[in-house]
C-alpha cells in the first residue's frame, strides 16, 4: 500500500540509486543502445530525452526485465543487479508505466491494478473484494475518480492511462518509470499526475520521465539525460541549461524556431462548413473552415473533439449537415469520406493508422489505390511515383520501400500515416494528434509540413492535446466544452490561457 | 430491486451476461422437451437428458479454457478418442490383475487422467515453445493422437467392468442422476474456484492482451502450458465419461466432439477472440447443441434436416446479438465512442 | 551526388528484398521436391512421369479447394465449409444435368457456390460471426441441404464435357491439371498485381486501419467467400468428371487437407502473410506424403502419425521466418 | 407461472396420449436408428425400410414408424437412442455407428421391455437380436472367383474397405482364408480404400504407379471403388476388360461390364436388411420364437447375369439387388425409388 508521507531529501547529496555503464542492446541488424551510460539519483525526478529511436524505451525495457542488454552492468542501490522479468524487476523495485498501454480490455479496473500481485483469500483464491477495496483506496489517495468494478474497454484513453499508472504504483515501487505517459493525457490529467509525482519524490521514490513535451518536463524534471542516436550524449541538471540548447542536444543539430509563421489567410472561400452536426458525444455543432486553414480543436479529453473529427470522416454515427466547398457529403464511412475530398489522420496510429507488417509503399498507397488502378491492375509506375514522392516530400528515413513499416521509428511511422492522407490530395485534412509520441526534432518538421499544406490551399482541422502547439500553429482556435463548442479564438487571442480558461469553463 | 442492480452490477454477471441468450434458448428447449418427453418427468427423463449432455460439456471446458487463453483446440476430440480407447482396452485387464474391480477402475482412471495431461501438455509445450498458431498445432497433434488411438485400440470395442457404466450413467438416491453430480462438481469444483485462482486471472490476462499480461508480471508460458494441460486433463475426463456411457472404446467416434465443443463455447458467449466467457455459457452451449436433436425426433422430422437445426440455431444466437447494432455505424476508431462528460 | 539522388537510388533496391521474401517459397518447393525424391527413392517407379502425372492430376482437386481457402486465410478468416460446398456442387452437377442438361447443372452449380460462399462473407462482415462458427454453422447448413436435395443418395452421371475435363488431355496434359494451371496463374495475378489483392491482404494484416482507410472490407471479404464457395464447387464438378459420378461424402476428405495445404505453404493462419504458390505445393505435398505411406502398405495409425508430425516438421521448418515478428 | 402452465399442459398431453394407446393396444411403435447416412446403399436401405414398413402400417400390422439417422457419432446415436426410449417406441431397430458403444443404451431400452433389432452393422449383446449376412463368406466367394479366373497364380492388388470396422475384418479375413490356399499368387500391395472412389482413386494410382510393370492380374476389393478401378486403369493404360476384379452389385459395374467389357464378380451386402430386421422386431413383439442371429444369404452375379441385372436408367451407384423380385420382401422397384 501506498503511503504518502512528507518526507523532505535533498536530492543532491543521495547517491546515485541507479546506475547503468557501457549497455549495449541489439535488435537482429539494429542498434538499440551503444555503450550507454545512466544514473539517477534517490528521490529525484530524471528526465530521458531523445529523438524517436534514439533508445529510451529500449533502456525502460531493460530495466523492466522485458529485454535483456547484450552488455554492459546495471548497479542498482550499489548492487550489481539484472532484471529478469517484470515480475522480477517489480520486486526489486522498479516498475514502468509503458509507452504502449499495457492494460487487459476485458478485465475490471481494480483487477488491471492488482494484475500480477492479486491479495489471496485464506483458500489461496483471488480476493476480488479486497482488490475492489484496495483500488478505490488508492483511486482516493492519488485523487481519481474512475469507478475499480468497470471494465477498461469501457473507459476512455486518458483514463486508461490513469489506470496504467495507478497499476505500476501499486506495486510501491522504489524508481517508477513514466515513458511518455503524458501522451494521452489532457491537461487535467497531466496535472494530476504531477501533483503525484511531486509527492512521490517528497517520499523518497524515483522518477525517471520520457516525454518529449518540453513544457511539461520544465514544471517537474530535476535532472535529465540525453540520448541520440542511440549513444548518451550527455547529462545535466534541469535550469543550468536552455531550452534551445537542450533541443539542439536532442536533435543533433542547431533548431532555431519551433514553430513555422503563420500565413496570413487571402483566400476567403469556404471549404468546408459543419452545419447543426449531432450525435451522442457532441451537440449542435456549427463551424465553417476557409481554404488554406488551420482550424485547432481544444478542449479537455473526452469533451467530443476526437469524436467531432471521426464523424466528418464517416466512422462516428451523427446527423446534420457538413459541405465541402457547398455541396453536402453524405457521412458514411471512409471511402465516401475520402472520395468527397476529406482525409483523416488517426491518433493511434498503431491500431489505426498503420499496417505494421506491411511495407511502406503499401501503407502510403492504401488510401488512394483506386485511383491508380486499370481494369483493377495496380498500375506500378504510377504507385512508385507517388510513394517516392510522398517519401521526399515527409522526409521518411527508410532505405526502401520494401521496408516494414513496423520496423520504422515512431516518428517516421507518424509521417507515413501522414502520407498516406496527403497523397489523397484532400481538400481537407482532419488530423488528429498528429505528433502524439514524436520527438521535438521531428514535430519540427510535422508542422512545418502542416503549414506548407495549408499554404498550398488545403484545410486542415488539426486536434491536439498539446496547447502550445495549437497556439503556435492555428490560425483559429475551436474549443470544446461538453460537447459543444464554447468559443471560437482567433488572432491574438489564441493563447495558453485563453484555452484553458475557455476549456474549463472560466471565463 | 437493489439486489437485482447488485447483481447487474456484479463480476458475476458482467462475465456471464453474454451467456443469457444461450440460457434462454435452452430454457425455452427444456420447456419443449417437457411438453414432448413423455417421462421427462419421471426419473428416466432427467437421466437422459443429463447423460446426453454430461460428455460435451465436459468437452467444451477443455475447449473453453483454451478459447480464453485466444487458442483452440482441435485435438480435443482426438484427445477423447484416445483416453475412451485407452479405457477400454486397460480397464478390464488391469482390475483382474489388481484382482479388485473398484482398484482396477481406480488406478485406470489415473492412468488416463495423466494420459489426458500428456497430450494437452505436448499441445502445450509444441504451441509455446514453438511458437506456432495453436490452430494448426492442434490440427496436427490431432492426427498424431488418432493415430496413437488407433495403435491402441484398432477396432471398435475393448469393455469395461459393468459397475463402472453403471455407476456413471446411473442415479444415486434414487433420483439423482450421477451425471448431474458430475456435471455440479465441474461447475462449483472445478470451475469457480478455477475462475478464482491466479491461473485463472492469468488464462483471462493473456487472453484479452498478451502484452499486457506479459509486462504485469504473468508468466504467459508457464499459464498457457497449464491452460493446454488442463484441456488434456479435462478431455480425458470426457473420455472416461464416454467410456462409462459407451462401455467401449472408439479410436475415431469422437471426432465431432471437436467442432462441437467449439461451436458449444461461441454458442455460450465466449469469444473466440479469446479473454471474454466462460464455462457458464459452455454449459448452456452443449446443452442445447446435445438436446437439440431429440425434438426432432420427438417431433417426427426426418434426420436429414438435424445438421440444419444445428447450423441454423448458431447463427440465430450468434446474430441476435448483432442485429440491433446493424443499424448503426459500427465504432472503428479506438477512442470509443464513450465520450464521458465530467 | 546530392542526397535526395542517393536515396532514391537506395529506394530502387528493393528486388533486394523482394528475393529474400521469395526465399519463404523456394524453401517449401525444396521441401515438395525433397520428399518426392524420397517417395522415388523407396518405389523407383515412382520416378515416372506416368505418377508425376497422376500425382498432379490428384493433386489437382485439392488444389483448387486450396485457392479459395488461402484467399480466406489470408484474410484472417478460415473456411470450414468448403468440405460441403464441394459435396454440394458435385451432386447438384449430377443430379441437375439428369434432370435438366449440363449446361443449366453448370450455372445451378456455380451460382449455389457464390451465393452460398455470399452467405458466409455476409455473416462474417455484417454480422460479425467468426470465420469458424459462420463456416462450421453453413457447413452443417449445407449438409442437410445435400441430404434434403438428394434424400441421402444422388442420382445421375457426369455429362459429357465434365467426364473430358475430369479425364480427358490436351498436349499430353491432363485437362484438370490445365484447369488448375490457369487458376493458380489467376490467382497469383489477382493477388500480387491487383488492387483486390492488395485490399485483401490489408485486411488480413489489420482489418480496422484497412477499413480507415477506405478499403471496403466489407465487400472484399464477402467476394473472397464467394470465391472460395465458388473454387469449392468448381472441384466438386471436377472430382464428378473424375469419377463419373457424385455421392455424399465426397468432399469430406478435402477440409483438414485444405487448411494444411496452406498452411504447409507458409500463408500464415493469422492472415496477411503469404500467398497461393505456396499452397499449391502444399497440396502436393500432402499427396506425396500419401504416396509414400501407400509404398509402405502403413495402415492407418501410421498414417495419422506421420501426417500429424509432417505439418509439425514444416511448422519448425518455417518457424525462423514465421516467428520474426 | 410458466412452469406451472408446462406441467398443466404436459400432464393433459400424456393422459390424452394413454387414451389413445389404449385405443390402438395392438399398433406397435417401431423406430429404426441409423447411424451414416450418406450413401446410396444406406439411402436404398433407409427407403426399403419406409416402404415396407409402411405396407405393414397399411395392413394394420404396426400402427406407426420412424427413421432417423444420426452420423457416424456414437455419442448421438447413443442420445438419438435415449429419445427413441423416452418416446415410448416397441421396438428399436439399429443399424449401429459401433459394434460396443451402443451396447449400454441398448440394454437399458431391453430393460425398458423394448425389443431391440441390430442389422447391418451389428452389436455385440446377447440381449439384441442380429440380422445380417455373413461378411466372411462374403470374402470367401469373392477370392474364391478370381482365384477361379487368374487360373490360382499371378499377382493381385488387395484393396480393403475402411480400417477397424468389423466387416472389413470379416472380410479381409474370408479374402486370406482363400489366398492361403493359393501359394503362387502374390500380393503386390494393399490398402484400404474406403469403400468409396475418391479414396480408392488416390490408392489405386499410387499402387499401379508403382507396380504395373511388375504386371497385374487382378484386383481383389470388396467393393466401393469400382469406378475408380477402371477410371485408374484407363488412366494407366491399361485395358480394363483384362483385369478381372470384384466388386459390390453396383449398377456402374454392370454398366462397365457392358460398355467396357469388364470382367467382374460382384456380391453385396443387401439393402433389405433392414426390412429382414423389421420382420424380425415383429416376430419378436408378436411372441414368436426368433433366434438371436439371423443370417441373410448374399445374391451374387458375375458377367453371365449381366442382363438379369443391370438396369440401364439408374445411376451407377444404384444397388441393383432389387431386380431380383425374390429378395425384395413383395416390394416392388417403384416402392423403393421415391
Ligand atoms: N522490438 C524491436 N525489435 C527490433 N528492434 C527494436 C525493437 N524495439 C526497438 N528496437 C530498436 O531499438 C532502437 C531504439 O528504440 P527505442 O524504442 O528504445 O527508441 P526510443 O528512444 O524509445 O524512441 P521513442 O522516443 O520513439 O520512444 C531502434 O533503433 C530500433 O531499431
Ligand atoms: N521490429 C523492428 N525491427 C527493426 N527495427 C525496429 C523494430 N521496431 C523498431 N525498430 C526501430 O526502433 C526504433 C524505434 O522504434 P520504436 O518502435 O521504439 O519507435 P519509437 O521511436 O519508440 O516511437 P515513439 O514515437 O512512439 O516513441 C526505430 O529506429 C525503428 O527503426
Ligand atoms: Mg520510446
Ligand atoms: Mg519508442
Amino acid at each position: 500500500m501506498l503511503h504518502l508521507a512528507d518526507e523532505p531529501t535533498n536530492i543532491s547529496l543521495t547517491p546515485a540509486i541507479l546506475e547503468i555503464s557501457q549497455v549495449s542492446k541489439s535488435y537482429g541488424g539494429v542498434q538499440a543502445l551503444i555503450d550507454c551510460t545512466f544514473s539517477c539519483r534517490k528521490g529525484e525526478v530524471h528526465a530521458l530525452l531523445g529523438e524517436n529511436g534514439a533508445g529510451k524505451s529500449t533502456l525502460v525495457k531493460i530495466l523492466c526485465g522485458v529485454v535483456k542488454p547484450d552488455s554492459g552492468t546495471i548497479r542498482f542501490k550499489g548492487v550489481s543487479t539484472q532484471f529478469d522479468s517484470p515480475v522480477d524487476a517489480s520486486h526489486k523495485g522498479i516498475v514502468a508505466v509503458f509507452q504502449e498501454l499495457s492494460l487487459v480490455p476485458d478485465l475490471s479496473v481494480a483487477e488491471n491494478v492488482y494484475l500480477g500481485h492479486e491479495p489471496k483469500t485464506k483458500w489461496g483464491l483471488i480476493d476480488f473484494k479486497r482488490i475492489n477495496k484496495l483500488t478505490r483506496q488508492l483511486f482516493e489517495e492519488l485523487g481519481m475518480d474512475i469507478s475499480p468494478e468497470s471494465l477498461v474497454r469501457d473507459l476512455s484513453l486518458s483514463n486508461q492511462q490513469l489506470v496504467e499508472i495507478a497499476k505500476a504504483l501499486s506495486r510501491d515501487p522504489e524508481i517508477i518509470i513514466f515513458d511518455e505517459a503524458t501522451s494521452a493525457l489532457g491537461t487535467q490529467e497531466v496535472k494530476l499526475l504531477f501533483s503525484l509525482v511531486k509527492r512521490l519524490t517528497k517520499q523518497g521514490k524515483t522518477i525517471i520521465f520520457i516525454s518529449h513535451r518540453m513544457d511539461e518536463l520544465q514544471q517537474i524534471v530535476d535532472r535529465a539525460t540525453v540520448y541520440r542516436d542511440s549513444r548518451y550524449v550527455s547529462t545535466f541538471e534541469w535550469g543550468t541549461v536552455t531550452n534551445e540548447q537542450i533541443v539542439n542536444m536532442i536533435a543533433g543539430r542547431d533548431v532555431n524556431q519551433t514553430y513555422p509563421d503563420k500565413s496570413i489567410l487571402l483566400d476567403n472561400e469556404i471549404a468546408l462548413e459543419v452545419r447543426d452536426l449531432n450525435s451522442s458525444s457532441f451537440y449542435g455543432l456549427n463551424l465553417q473552415i476557409r481554404k488554406g486553414e488551420i482550424l485547432g480543436i481544444a478542449g479537455l479529453q473526452g469533451h467530443g473533439q476526437s469524436q467531432f473529427l471521426q464523424a466528418l470522416f464517416g466512422v462516428y454515427p451523427a446527423r446534420g449537415e457538413v459541405r465541402v466547398f457547398g455541396k453536402q457529403i453524405p457521412l458514411n464511412g471512409p471511402k465516401s469520406a475520402i472520395n468527397s475530398g476529406i482525409a483523416l489522420v488517426p491518433e493511434d496510429r498503431k491500431n489505426d493508422g498503420l499496417l505494421l507488417t506491411r511495407s511502406i509503399k503499401e501503407n502510403l498507397s492504401l488510401m488512394t489505390l483506386d485511383r491508380r488502378q486499370n481494369l483493377g491492375f495496380i498500375q506500378t509506375s504510377k504507385e512508385k511515383n507517388a510513394v517516392y514522392h510522398a517519401i521526399e516530400q515527409l522526409k521518411i528515413k527508410t532505405p526502401h520501400v520494401e521496408q516494414e513499416v513496423g520496423s520504422l521509428s515512431g516518428g517516421n511511422q507518424q509521417k507515413v500515416v501522414i502520407g498516406k492522407a496527403i497523397l489523397t490530395e484532400a481538400d481537407i485534412l482532419l488530423l488528429a494528434d498528429p505528433t502524439r509520441g514524436i520527438d521535438i526534432g521531428t514535430k519540427i518538421e510535422v508542422y512545418q509540413l502542416i503549414r506548407d499544406l495549408a499554404d498550398q490551399g488545403k484545410s486542415i482541422i488539426f486536434y491536439s492535446t498539446e496547447i502550445p502547439e495549437l497556439v503556435g500553429m492555428c490560425n483559429r482556435v475551436a474549443v470544446f466544452k461538453q460537447g459543444r463548442v464554447s468559443c471560437i479564438l482567433e488572432e491574438e487571442s489564441i493563447t495558453d490561457r485563453n484555452i484553458i480558461n475557455a476549456a474549463l469553463g472560466v471565463a | 430491486m437493489n439486489r437485482f442492480r447488485d447483481f447487474l452490477e456484479s463480476v458475476f454477471y458482467r462475465r456471464n451476461k453474454e451467456a443469457i441468450l444461450a440460457y434462454v434458448i435452452l430454457l425455452a428447449i427444456l420447456v419443449l422437451y417437457s411438453l414432448n418427453q413423455n417421462d421427462f418427468f419421471s426419473r428416466y427423463g432427467s437421466q437422459s437428458i443429463f447423460n446426453q449432455v454430461i460428455t460435451l460439456v465436459v468437452a467444451s471446458l477443455a475447449q473453453t479454457l483454451v478459447v480464453l487463453t485466444r487458442g483452440i483446440d482441435l485435438s480435443i476430440g482426438a484427445m477423447i478418442g484416445l483416453t475412451n480407447s485407452i479405457a477400454a482396452t486397460i480397464m478390464e485387464p488391469i482390475s483382474n490383475m489388481v484382482t479388485n474391480q473398484w482398484l482396477g477402475i481406480i488406478i485406470t482412471i489415473f492412468i488416463v487422467l495423466a494420459v489426458g495431461c500428456i497430450a494437452g501438455l505436448l499441445n502445450g509445450l509444441i504451441i509455446v515453445f514453438g511458437r506456432f498458431q495453436p490452430i494448426i498445432v492442434t490440427l496436427a497433434t490431432a492426427s498424431i493422437f488418432g493415430g496413437i488411438a488407433l495403435y491402441i485400440r484398432p477396432t471398435p470395442g475393448g469393455s469395461v467392468p459393468y459397475v463402472y457404466s453403471e455407476v456413471l450413467t446411473g442415479r444415486i438416491l434414487t433420483f439423482i442422476p450421477v451425471s448431474a453430480v458430475v456435471l455440479g462438481i465441474f461447475i462449483f469444483l472445478v470451475w469457480f474456484p478455477l475462475r478464482r485462482s491466479k491461473l485463472g486471472q492469468s488464462i483471462y490476462a493473456i487472453g484479452g492482451n498478451e502484452y499486457s499480461a506479459f509486462v504485469s508480471g504473468i508468466k504467459i508460458n508457464r499459464t498457457k502450458l497449464w491452460a493446454y494441460t488442463l484441456a488434456g486433463l479435462f478431455s480425458a475426463c470426457g473420455g472416461l465419461l464416454l467410456t462409462a456411457q459407451t462401455a467401449s472404446g472408439d479410436p475415431l467416434g469422437s471426432n465431432l466432439f471437436t467442432l462441437n465443443s467449439i461451436a458449444a463455447v461461441v454458442l455460450g458467449g465466449t469469444t473466440l477472440a479469446g479473454g471474454r466467457g466462460g464455462f457458464v455459457g459452455a454449459v448452456a452451449g452443449a446443452s442445447i447443441l446435445s438436446l437439440v436433436l431429440g425434438l426432432l425426433i420427438f417431433w417426427g422430422i426426418p434426420s436429414f434436416y438435424q445438421n440444419a437445426v444445428q447450423g441454423l440455431i448458431l447463427l440465430l444466437a450468434l446474430s441476435i446479438g448483432v442485429l440491433p447494432q446493424l443499424g448503426r455505424k459500427l465504432k472503428f476508431l479506438k477512442v470509443n465512442g464513450k465520450g464521458e462528460t465530467p | 551526388m546530392n542526397m535526395e539522388q542517393v536515396k532514391l537510388k537506395s529506394l530502387e533496391n528493393s528486388s533486394a528484398i523482394n528475393v529474400f521474401k521469395k526465399f519463404g517459397i523456394l524453401k517449401i518447393y525444396l521441401v515438395m521436391t525433397g520428399l518426392y525424391m524420397v517417395s522415388g527413392l523407396i518405389q523407383p517407379n515412382y520416378f515416372s512421369v506416368d505418377h508425376i502425372m497422376q500425382l498432379l492430376l490428384i493433386s489437382s482437386f485439392l488444389g483448387i479447394v486450396a485457392i479459395g481457402q488461402t484467399l480466406v486465410i489470408l484474410t484472417g478468416g478460415l473456411d470450414l465449409s468448403v468440405a460441403y460446398m464441394l459435396n454440394l456442387g458435385a451432386v447438384i452437377m449430377t443430379q441437375v444435368s439428369v434432370e435438366h442438361g449440363g449446361t443449366i447443372a453448370l450455372l445451378v452449380m456455380l451460382s449455389a457456390g457464390l451465393v452460398f460462399g455470399a452467405l458466409n462473407g455476409i455473416g462474417v462482415a455484417y454480422l460479425h460471426i467468426s470465420p469458424i462458427i459462420m463456416t462450421l454453422a453453413m457447413g452443417s447448413i449445407l449438409k442437410s441441404v445435400t441430404y434434403v436435395y438428394t434424400s441421402g443418395n444422388p442420382k445421375g452421371t457426369a455429362p459429357e464435357f465434365l467426364r473430358f475435363l475430369g479425364t480427358g488431355s490436351f498436349l499430353g496434359i491432363k485437362m484438370a491439371i490445365w484447369i488448375w494451371i490457369l487458376l493458380s496463374i489467376f490467382v497469383v495475378v489477382l493477388l500480387s498485381k491487383t488492387t483486390f489483392g492488395r485490399k485483401l491482404y490489408s485486411i488480413g494484416t489489420n482489418a480496422n486501419v484497412s477499413y480507415l482507410s477506405g478499403v471496403k472490407n466489407n465487400y472484399i471479404i464477402i467476394l473472397v467467400y464467394m470465391l472460395s464457395g465458388l473454387f469449392s464447387v468448381l472441384a466438386g464438378m471436377m472430382l464428378v468428371g473424375y469419377y463419373g459420378l457424385s455421392y455424399i461424402g465426397m468432399g469430406d476428405t478435402f477440409l483438414l487437407p485444405s487448411i494444411a495445404a496452406v498452411v504447409i505453404g507458409g500463408t500464415s493462419i493469422m492472415g496477411g502473410r503469404g500467398g497461393y504458390a505456396g499452397s499449391l505445393a502444399g497440396a502436393v505435398i500432402i499427396y506425396i506424403l500419401m504416396s509414400i505411406t501407400t509404398v509402405f502398405d502403413m495402415n492407418d495409425a501410421g498414417r495419422e502419425i506421420i501426417y500429424g508430425l509432417v505439418i509439425l516438421i514444416v511448422l519448425f521448418l518455417y518457424s525462423r521466418e514465421a516467428n520474426k515478428r | 407461472i410458466l412452469v406451472g402452465c408446462a406441467t398443466k399442459s404436459n400432464s393433459f398431453n400424456q393422459s390424452e396420449k394413454e387414451t389413445e394407446k389404449q385405443d390402438q393396444k395392438d399398433g406397435y411403435k417401431i423406430a429404426l436408428s441409423n447411424s451414416f447416412a450418406g450413401n446410396s446403399w444406406r439411402s436404398q436401405m433407409l427407403n426399403v425400410f419406409d416402404a415396407y414398413a409402411q405396407k405393414k402400417k397399411d395392413a394394420g400390422e404396426i400402427d406407426e414408424f420412424y427413421s432417423s439417422s444420426s452420423g457416424n457419432d456414437p455419442q448421438a446415436q447413443i442420445n438419438e437412442i435415449r429419445n427413441m426410449i423416452s418416446q415410448g417406441y416397441d421396438a428399436i431397430i439399429v443399424d449401429a455407428s459401433s459394434p460396443t458403444a451402443l451396447v449400454p443404451v441398448l440394454h437399458e431400452a431391453v430393460e425398458r421391455g423394448i425389443v431391440v433389432v441390430a442389422f447391418d452393422n451389428t452389436v455385440e449383446s446377447d440381449k439384441v437380436y442380429n440380422v445380417n449376412t455373413d461378411q466372411v463368406e462374403f470374402g470367401r466367394i469373392q477370392a474364391e472367383w478370381l482365384m477361379e479366373q487368374l487360373g490360382g497364380k499371378g499377382n493381385i492388388l488387395l484393396i480393403k474397405g475402411i480400417e477397424g470396422i468389423p466387416i472389413d475384418e470379416d472380410r479381409d479375413k474370408g479374402h486370406r482364408e482363400v489366398l492361403a490356399k493359393y501359394p503362387d499368387v502374390k500380393i503386390l500391395a494393399e490398402g484400404f480404400g474406403d469403400y468409396d472412389d475418391a479414396t480408392t482413386s488416390v490408392v489405386i494410382n499410387n499402387m499401379l504407379s508403382a507396380h504395373k510393370s511388375k504386371g497385374i492380374d487382378g484386383i481383389l476389393t470388396q467393393g466401393g471403388g469400382e469406378n475408380a478401378i477402371v477410371e485408374a486403369l484407363k488412366q494407366h493404360q491399361i485395358d480394363p476388360s483384362t483385369i478381372p476384379f470384384t466388386g459390390e452389385m453396383l449398377n456402374g459395374l454392370f454398366r462397365h461390364m457392358k460398355e467396357s467389357n469388364v470382367k467382374a464378380f460382384a456380391t453385396n451386402q443387401p439393402p433389405y436388411l433392414s426390412a429382414a430386421a423389421l420382420d424380425v422386431a415383429l416376430k419378436v413383439l408378436n411372441g414368436e420364437n426368433v433366434e438371436k442371429n439371423t443370417i441373410v444369404p448374399l445374391p451374387t452375379a458375375d458377367n453371365a447375369d449381366l442382363d438379369k441385372w443391370y438396369v440401364p436408367g439408374q445411376p451407377d451407384n444404384f444397388y441393383v439387388t432389387w431386380t431380383d423380385p425374390e429378395n425384395t420382401f413383395k416390394l416392388e422397384l417403384e416402392d423403393v425409388l421415391k
